[in-house]
């Protein structure tokens, strides 16, 4: 096997090394990538289109809205995958218990316990600042939504599963992450109804008549994203939630 | 609407998991009747594309109403090649959802939603792979049915299902990490994703560029290891033969398939014809390929004793005969690949429905476990048959026909091993379904007394499959001889696409069939 | 050395890396027989692909693809206000041509993709640990050659 | 960006790389792996790639690595390789 691989990566590591000569240079400004019309389209028209200064949360949630659906749709599925492969039912007979020697979270640590305390407020508050203001800032729907599913999991790692459970019960974030992709593609069902191609938002004006197509699509872009953190965030949990505990949904680490 | 009908086969079947998910976890007997109306929708709007596609031309669809330079946004595009494949994967998925219908209830009675949801999932992500006109898009649908296939087959109830999903992760992440490698070389020479630019800048492009080369080497090897080309085919009849019989009815017929159809995208659309087979000069290594691909499935699958196993590796010699049909640089062998497609997927389908119908009514598991099956499961046996005619090529089968193209276009391009291989594949196959035959009409020899014989008492007990199981057999076996018969009328579907404006290099394909 | 390689060396030096580390991911997926490092191994090979996406998009002397705010504001402004810092260059299009230039800031594509491409690394990675629990409780091991060991012993007993 | 910068990370990419993956401890292998997620979060914040970064420093870094330790908490902690 050792010699297999050996002979596959040096295979391929020659050829991708193969066609190096024919890179353009790193960071050179006018390589076929950078200098493309669609790369310069979004550079240069971004403000006209929708008025977000962050292209890549425009380009995100605008021009490519399409893949970041299902994007969100891959999250999802990896939650799904993970308790229909891990998790033990109910009534399903399923491995043994926890051993007590693994419920740490009983015998939790008075530092551990204040400073998660101090902390967790300020994480939550910090991931929907990163969730709002994702169109001016590095962030968005995903930053913020692994952020808010980190604070979950500092209360479990800190606090044992149960309470983190008792916070965020798995109906609970099974609910809201498919309600998560329900809000981001109902936007795109939304322009569909009014009458325009799919994720078009630009004509989501008419819902809001104070506003022009500019605004519609930056709106409707803070609303896709907050769908996106709804599912990230309960995912982000679900996946810990279901390894700490082999599936079983108590003890944890 | 009916412009919109491209994202709608997808988002009919995306809410349809939605809802499955929602209102499956209140009340679970839902779930079912959701599956099958989401569905039932997408093969209706499939068939209403197809309709489009053939009085109207390619369709064109830009989400989020983005055209203005193409490649800002994502672009649908469906001609009647994407169409046809497209009817295929949703019938399939149809057809196999009726079959999961009890099955999956009493297996996994708490699980049910979440496999109904992964199910619907990962036919929306092979019909948007199928669909798109995005090399990256495709990466990211790729991706959805991959994830979801992982957790499908990791769902059975066999220890080993677990070990054959990592192998099958594993392998997997190579093949998609490979496309999108091959994705990264094409944009960085390119600078663009959208399937057409791309072409254009390949054309545009002064000179010969070595990062297009390697960006089509690794495009191609991810596909091979996702389509399950010969060296690389390790991984699936582990991870086909021990999922569940409704995860492995979907999975079989439709994964391997969708990545020859993106293979065949690549080829025609992406690189284009011309670049491909008069730019490289691989034709001859991967016919030569496809032909051990052939001879290997065929010897394997002679060598196996479960019937599941046999059946994964003839489907290695089916890609074998798409792979080495499609690179044959010639009309007949692209048609006869296409058109084989979408053939071998109902013949997959039936042997799988076939296969998971007689390890649920008869607990069988071993091709010599079958004896007497005609007398107790004649309904069931009808349909096997149809399906084993198939995969032998017998008229009017659609089997018959694809192999019919595909020799024609081995002769035309005379490429002799080829026509060949697939001669004796055909030989191999009918040794192998008139052995089963032979057994399951004619019983065992009284002489074989050791192993597992089923017990007397037992035997009687064995009985015709249910409706919601012998249905989809039946339909399959149905559809498998509708194609064959009305293969003339596909082939000219098929033809339409490859000489369309659109997909340049058809003059390759048929100049160089002319001179073989 | 000279500077014509210290210059390829710099020119080159990010792809050379990215593709020494997908190498290494790869050896390890291939060869590892510990299930997880494995799929360390497959996470060093996802951001691998992802460290030459970033880096064929980066532009020397270019900031982040986030435009500034005062280049915002103007966009608001009308046209004619500050018309005189712009008069020698102004072209038949509209004015933002001049107060964007795309050579100014990266290009955003790439990162686009990336975000999609980490989201689907973690998410392979979660369903492929999930496997791996359950091999474990399976077979009460990681290690390859002991799960095919015993695979091979269960298949010889029945 | 700095080009000395971006070779000195790049380089250390590398030897966490391969430490993470030579380690036989699964534990120190997982801690490794989240230095290399963040050394490659630096450089892609140096190369310009913000959103990239800020995604990688919550995901690779941060989930990543701890439902690796969560994986290896539960299984075992010691490797053949």
């Amino acid at each position: 096997m050792k010699w297999v691989g050996l002979i596959a990566v040096i295979f391929t590591g020659g050829l991708l090394l193969s066609a190096m000569d024919d890179f353009p240079n790193w960071g050179d400004a006018h390589s076929p990538a950078n200098a493309s019309p669609v790369s310069q389209y979004y550079i240069e028209k971004t403000i006209e289109d929708s008025g977000v200064p962050n292209m890549v949360t425009a380009v995100l949630a605008d021009y490519r809205g399409y893949d970041t659906m299902f994007e969100t749709v891959v999250v999802l599925i990896a939650g799904i995958a993970i308790m229909a492969i891990l998790r033990v039912m109910n009534g399903v007979p399923g491995g043994a218990r926890p051993s007590p020697a693994h419920e740490i979270g009983d015998q939790h640590d008075i530092i551990i316990g204040t400073t998660c305390r101090l902390l967790i407020p300020v994480l939550q508050l910090f991931a929907l600042y990163v969730i709002a203001h994702g169109h001016h800032s590095p962030g968005g729907g995903f930053q913020g939504g692994v952020i808010l599913g980190a604070s979950f999991i500092l209360t479990a790692i800190a606090k044992g599963l149960d309470p983190a459970l008792e916070r965020l019960p798995e109906k609970r974030y099974v609910k809201l992450a498919f309600v998560g992709v329900v809000i981001y593609s109902g936007f795109g069902v939304a322009c569909l109804l009014l009458g325009e191609n799919f994720l078009d938002y630009g004509v989501l004006q008419v819902l809001l008549p104070t506003i022009d197509a500019a605004e519609a699509r930056s709106h409707s872009m803070l609303g896709v994203e907050v769908g996106v953190a709804f599912t990230v965030s309960a995912i982000m949990f679900a996946i810990y939630a279901n390894l700490a505990s082999k599936g079983e949904l108590e003890g944890g680490l | 609407m009916a412009e919109q009908y491209p994202i709608i086969v997808l988002l009919v079947l995306l809410f349809g998991a939605l809802f499955v998910g929602l209102a499956g976890m209140a009340d679970r007997r839902v779930c079912f009747p959701l599956t099958m109306t989401a569905l039932v929708l997408a093969v209706m709007v499939s068939v209403g594309i197809l309709q489009r596609v053939i009085s109207g031309g390619v369709i064109r669809y830009f989400v989020g109403g983005w055209s203005r330079p193409v490649g800002i946004g994502i672009e649908l595009r469906i001609d009647t090649i994407n169409a046809l494949v497209l009817l295929t994967i949703t019938t399939v998925g149809l057809l196999t959802a009726l079959f999961s219908f009890r099955r999956v209830q009493e297996d996994k009675t708490e699980k049910t939603p979440l496999f109904y949801v992964l199910y619907l999932l990962l036919i929306m992500g092979l019909s948007g792979m199928v669909i798109t006109g995005d090399a990256f898009n495709l990466y990211v649908l790729l991706e959805v049915s991959s994830l979801t296939s992982y957790a499908l087959i990791a769902m059975g109830k066999s220890r080993r299902a677990a070990v054959a999903a990592f192998s099958y992760i594993i392998m997997g992440t190579i093949g998609a990490s490979f496309y999108l490698l091959g994705v990264g070389y094409l944009y960085l020479r390119t600078g663009t994703l959208n399937m057409m630019e791309i072409h254009q800048a390949i054309l545009a492009l002064d000179g010969p560029s070595s990062t297009i080369v390697v960006a089509f080497v690794l495009i191609l090897v991810g596909l091979m290891i996702k389509m399950a080309f010969f060296p690389l085919f390790g991984w699936l009849p582990n991870a086909y033969s021990y999922c569940p019989s409704s995860t492995s009815c979907v999975v079989a017929p439709l994964m391997t398939k969708v990545g020859v159809y993106v293979m065949v995208r690549m080829m025609l659309t992406v690189f284009g014809t011309e670049w491909v087979f008069e730019n490289l000069q691989y034709t001859q290594w991967m016919v030569g390929i496809a032909v051990l691909a052939i001879l290997a499935g065929s010897v394997m699958a002679l060598a196996q004793v479960e019937l599941k196993k046999m059946f994964c590796y003839l489907i290695v010699a089916e890609v074998g005969y798409m792979v080495g049909g499609a690179w044959m640089a010639n009309h007949w062998g692209m048609v006869g690949t296409i058109y084989h497609i979408m053939g071998d997927a109902f013949m997959t389908l039936c042997m799988f429905l076939a296969a998971g119908i007689f390890v649920k009514q008869a607990g069988v598991v071993r091709i010599d476990q079958l004896d007497g099956m005609f007398r107790k499961m004649p309904w069931t046996m009808a349909g096997f048959v149809v399906g084993a005619l198939a995969m032998i090529g017998i008229p009017p089968t659609c089997g018959f026909f694809s192999k019919l193209y595909l020799i024609r276009g081995g002769m035309e391009s005379g490429h002799w091993g080829y026509v060949m291989a697939l001669l004796i594949s055909s030989l191999v196959n009918a040794v192998l379904f008139f052995r089963i035959f032979e057994i399951a009409y004619f019983g065992k020899k009284p002489a074989e007394g050791h192993g597992h014989h089923v017990d007397h008492s037992e035997e009687s007990v064995i009985k015709e499959a249910r409706p919601s199981a012998l249905i989809p057999l039946l339909a399959t076996a149905v559809i498998i001889v509708l194609l064959g018969l009305f293969n003339s009328n596909l082939v000219e579907l098929i033809e339409r696409s490859l000489q369309g404006s659109e997909v340049i290099g058809t003059r390759a394909l048929s100049s160089k069939g002319g001179l073989g | 050395m000279s500077e014509i390689t210290s210059q390829y060396l710099i020119d080159h030096f990010n792809f050379w890396v990215a593709v020494v580390l997908m190498m290494i991911g790869l050896y390890a997926m291939i060869t590892k027989n510990n299930l997880i490092k494995k799929l360390i191994g497959m996470s060093i090979f996802q951001t691998a692909i992802i460290l030459f996406y970033v880096s064929a998009g980066v532009k020397e002397g270019a900031t982040i693809p986030i435009l500034e705010h005062h280049v915002a504001e103007t966009e608001q402004v009308e046209a004619g206000e500050h018309a005189e810092g712009h008069s020698t260059t102004k072209a038949s299009s509209s004015h933002e041509v001049h107060a964007i230039n795309p050579d100014d800031y990266s290009n955003p594509l790439p990162h686009v993709l990336m975000l999609t491409a980490i989201v689907v690394g973690v998410a392979t990675l979660g369903v492929a640990l999930a496997v791996s629990q359950v091999i474990y409780k399976n077979y009460g091991t990681l290690e390859e050659d002991e799960i095919l060991a015993k695979i091979k012993a269960a298949e010889n007993d029945g | 960006m700095i080009w000395q910068f971006d070779i000195i990370i790049l380089i250390f990419l590398v030897i966490t790389a391969v430490i993470s993956l030579r380690v036989k401890d699964l534990l120190a292998a997982s801690m490794v792996f989240g230095t290399y997620s963040f050394l490659i979060c630096l450089l892609w914040a140096g190369m310009g790639a913000v959103d990239v970064a800020f995604t990688e420093a919550t995901v690779g870094a941060g989930i990543s690595a701890v439902i690796l330790i969560a994986t290896v908490y539960n299984t075992r902690r010691d490797s053949s390789d």
